[in-house]
């Protein structure tokens, strides 16, 4: 039995777990960098570490020194949270052999999941369908021409040292295939020195949705329902809802039975998710598999009224299931906003600096996972999520109404944030009527309407404010023009 | 004071007009008259009742001409033509004739942020010997006559009271 | 249509409605008093209206005011929250003669409820079992004596006129019960000069549970599951739980048939609730109805998914219920914590003053109805019920050490709270098992606990906060003996 | 210094034993020895990590003989032998012999919460003059010597720095 968890992690994902396992008697340890020391999880945790200095390589990644705590402070247990050693699959490894329970799946299982060709054919062979495609590389523009042909056109020509949108290239039919081909090669070759090419069916107006899986030890696989994440930016999750409104409980059940099986098929242990790509026309495409606990897992926990935390525990304590697929209900509707410290119009840019004041939103079915507390500093070492906010309605129009509130609440002084975008998400047609893919913000103009939006808030602000300054700038004349018996019109002290 | 929003076309004429007491005012803005009720104040904010609608504001940094504003979340730039510097001088003595008087006085309460002439410098009625923040806008002082800077009286960071010394010039 | 709800009241539930009402775009009108310009519930209505002194007849009872505020604010319906108006059935009346949308019973409805023995005469007719004794007053001791051996000794003889302990008397046998009889009567003459005696069955170790009753304009019932108020202190509640741990789903369906026939026995309309004694033999007595939502409806929410102040909106709209029984499901459980402003050691006297600082607790499944923030005042002149602190799980023992969490948490500094009695209660065996009972508090000896719980908690803080005063003793001590230099050991500035 | 919390029998002995740099203390409660690490300190509280442990301890009103603190949430009263009022006595030259200044100085910076004697009155050594605020604890100012109040040079609620006159006394 799991008794003390050292949390090789730091802001929010850090306090999740803190907190089930503050609620479970569980003891805490947390780790901290010289960034961290006067961060929210040192102050929540039963103990707390310093492992280093500011840079993740000098501290959160540093396997010895993390191994070295874990085993000095008399932890059992590790919980890596997502991103930094989460989905390392040599740490985890390490962990096995000093008799350290690491909170997810195996480090076989997670070298597995992070191959993505091994991983892929493993779900061929499970009939879990992948992106139409070639199996693996290619060898010549024959085969190529082959399997475009087989799959239809349009096909997508990737190669996979490329990357940032170099060595990619649409093509939609055989002529333009051979010449992307030659072209392809030559621009990976030219910016890496090396090409080795895959063809994939090209998808247009997909939507990302995934599923939260789920097996014990024992081989007790659920799925625990869908969530859709399409609304993206430069490939990263902005905004998350379950259930997606394009997918409808037989979907759910069949998508969710192949889910099961990619599980089996990688002897996946713990909580992770099954990512896929939904086309236009209905068809999901299994991509990938994350290891780990998902930023988003709030609104699954929402709907489905699970602690996954507890479930991630109890089963790396060996236990079983407690449920089975069909004692698995959903309820109601669930969305998350992930709150960044970024600025919107400079290219989603960071922005990071001390945040003199916050207000954190709160309220009936109303959920924000922080670490902002006034005073506090958004650290530009780590990443720019501040906040997960989440919101449940028994209706998805109650979940959205209650998000929007939420969104208004909340105010972090100092830094620039993603929640006008998301007002002006939430507030659209397009959002409204669920029409989704992950180029929603693009394919909506969402970043012009925005700056409409906040033109149109400060008109409506603008009585308001101009009535504020206007008592700033009596009282401050006089101050200076009054001496002080006739400035006693004026109740409050200004100091 | 005239008030103009970025963004905004129009420009706002705004002034208090009336104090009914209790913390009770009414405003003007253009042409429209406001209640406006006081709840709270200081110089990092205040919080009022206008037209029967609560609203919080958060001053952040000011300056004489642009001030930083936060209304129930939002912020918005303001540009105002304050001319508090002239007033601030005026009321030193320094708009005046004849004023023989040895100190430069604080004509508001406020912390030094910075001290622009040293004891020995010669200095020219209107120039800058130091400016102070207070409520969050920083003023500049300006001498109120020619002459030699004798004495300071104030430290950088140090807080000043309305009618402490700032200088002696002689 | 319902566009703009005046709420005749302040505090937490003032904020509650005002809450919903944002979601739905439905205006709001705030009212407040000399005492309460400060107060949350104006700030966070559309609209804010002064109406009178603090006292509560100069303004929140002051029904021409706030019939005139209803008027000239244009709003079109009035939210009474609960208590102040929310069950005088002459401004219900006032109201309705006004054309004025009273979001509750009718007048006449709620007249009815208010009258005790009218109303359990309406039920005794509906076969809504109520507490055994005489249907009314007894003419005589021999009438009382009839009625005492149908029932059953022991039994309670009660003057109508009585109160506080007088004028009451429990009886074993004939005997007693003629002796009895002269006691109680003489008593309450000599208090009140006159008496009238009741004959009710005593009941010792009864537990209070009460239904959610819901009935709409066209006469659909359905009750929506019960909730167990059995921790009270004076007969007023401090903490409440849904599911009851002595209701099964028979009870659950049986005794909630009850509560339909007793909404329709009164024509009820709106959101009520229903009082039972639950006898430790497991009878259920109707006791009362309460014609107003309930401080303790959050745990309702959280068990059936709904949001209880849209119901009533709907419900006032003349919209037909949009479920039917057999639609609502519980789900999970979930616990109330009234956090009063009062000292459980001072025989819970009222504790007001100002707050200057306030931590207000969240996290998932944690909901805070709460008026308080930094900077706030408990007035003495309304009541001491700051906060409403619920939590949900899965589990009773998941919303029972949530509630723990969150407890400890909950940090207001100014004022005597009922926070440590309540983390005392939750920790005990006693309410671990659900032995619960009206005198729960003196049954178990809770407040001794507390006193020993409290020194406990001394002692194990007692290094760090030894710790906090050496520091600033020793800093103190720095200040004096050196010159501003050596200080300089010191980092931080102390004003 | 020696601390006591009722209810609790034995009392506490506690200093701080060495100071490591970069806010890292080494402190002494009665026989063992303890890490702690400030993170934030100001005169309203503290916030640091004692043997790997955070705690956030909040200074409400203290006098130099009880301390309340409010630590992680739970409100403890310390009693406290300190002697403040006879260091800042013996600073401000009262325990000295033939020390002849004209000036009662504060020997910290604190605020004024009360003034004691009146101009023209006559004091001994050792009488109370006035009472400072500081860091949240009242400490008496005594005279230094024999004397009459020549002139008071505070105000009631106005702020002293450390050396600042609080009396001239002749």
């Amino acid at each position: 039995m799991i008794e003390k968890v050292l949390i090789a992690n730091r802001g929010e994902i850090a306090l999740r777990v803190i907190r089930t396992c503050k609620r479970l008697g569980i003891k805490t340890v947390a780790v901290y960098s010289d960034e961290d020391y006067d961060s929210m999880h040192v102050k929540q945790a039963s103990e707390a570490y310093h492992i280093g200095e500011a840079a993740p390589a000098k501290s959160y990644l540093n396997q010895e020194k993390i191994l070295e705590t874990i085993l000095s402070s008399g932890a059992d247990a590790i919980h890596p949270g997502y991103g930094f050693l989460s989905e390392n699959s040599d740490f985890a490894n390490t962990c096995e052999k000093n008799n350290i329970n690491f909170i997810g799946p195996s480090a076989k299982s997670m070298d597995l999941c992070g191959d993505k060709m091994q991983c892929k054919s493993a779900m061929l062979k499970a009939k879990v369908p992948t992106v139409p495609g070639s199996p693996g590389l290619v060898k010549d523009v024959e085969e190529a021409l082959k399997i475009a042909n087989d799959i239809d056109y349009p096909v997508m020509l990737k190669s996979i040292y490329g990357g940032g949108g170099r060595g990619i290239r649409i093509v939609t039919n055989d002529k333009e295939l051979r010449e992307g081909f030659e072209t392809v090669t030559s621009e990976s070759i030219s910016a890496v020195g090396k090409s080795a090419i895959i063809v994939e069916k090209f998808l247009e107006k997909t939507r990302h949705i995934e599923y939260q899986m789920c097996r014990d030890k024992h081989g007790n696989a659920v799925h625990i329902f869908e969530r859709e994440c399409s609304i993206q930016r430069r490939n990263q999750k902005l905004i998350e809802q379950t259930p997606s409104p394009v997918v409808d409980q037989e979907t759910r059940d069949r998508v969710g039975e192949l889910v099961v099986k990619a599980s089996e098929a990688v002897d996946y242990t713990n909580l992770g998710t099954a990512e896929f790509l939904r086309a236009d026309n209905g068809e999901f495409y299994f991509i990938e598999i994350n290891a780990r606990l998902q930023v988003e897992h709030p609104i699954s926990e929402m709907v489905s009224g699970l602690d996954f935390v507890k479930l991630q525990l109890d089963i790396a304590n060996g236990e079983p299931l407690p449920f089975k697929q069909k004692d698995l209900k959903m309820k109601g509707y669930a969305i998350e906003c992930r709150i960044n410290a970024e600025d919107t119009f400079l290219d989603f840019a960071p922005s990071t600096g001390p945040v003199p004041d916050v207000t954190i939103p709160a309220g009936p079915s109303v959920r924000c996972d922080t670490y902002l507390y006034p005073g506090c500093t958004v650290s530009p070492f780590y990443d720019s999520l501040m906040a997960k906010l989440v919101t449940w309605g028994q209706t998805f129009e109650e979940s959205r109404t209650r998000m929007l509130a939420a969104l208004n609440d909340f105010y972090i002084q100092g830094v620039e944030t993603s929640i006008p975008l998301y007002k002006t998400i939430l507030n659209s047609d397009e959002y409204k009527n669920g029409d989704l893919s992950t180029d929603f913000l693009k394919r909506y103009g969402m970043i012009d309407k925005l700056a409409e939006d906040l033109k149109k808030e400060k008109v409506e602000k603008s009585e308001a404010v101009i009535a504020a300054a206007i008592v700033h700038s009596e009282y401050f004349k006089n101050r200076i023009q009054n001496d002080s018996s006739s400035s006693s019109n004026w109740k409050y002290k200004l100091d | 004071m005239d008030y103009k929003i970025p963004d905004i076309k129009k420009s706002f004429d705004g002034k208090i007009v009336k104090n009914l007491g209790n913390n009770d005012y009414i405003i003007k803005i253009n042409d429209n008259e406001h209640n406006l009720k006081i709840i709270r104040m200081n110089s990092g904010g205040i919080e009022f009742i206008l037209d029967q609608k609560y609203h919080k504001a958060k001053y952040l940094e000011q300056s004489t001409n642009e001030m930083n504003i936060v209304i129930d979340n939002v912020p918005i730039i303001i540009n105002r033509h304050s001319h508090f510097d002239e007033v601030v001088y005026k009321h030193s003595g320094g708009a005046g004739t004849g004023n023989a008087q040895l100190s430069l006085k604080s004509q508001i309460p406020g912390k030094v942020v910075s001290i622009s002439v040293a004891e020995g410098d010669s200095v020219r009625k209107g120039d800058v010997v130091c400016t102070l923040e207070s409520m969050k806008m920083q003023v500049s002082v300006k001498a109120h006559k020619d002459g030699v800077v004798k004495s300071i009286k104030i430290k950088e960071t140090a807080s000043v009271a309305k009618g402490d010394p700032i200088a002696d010039i002689e």
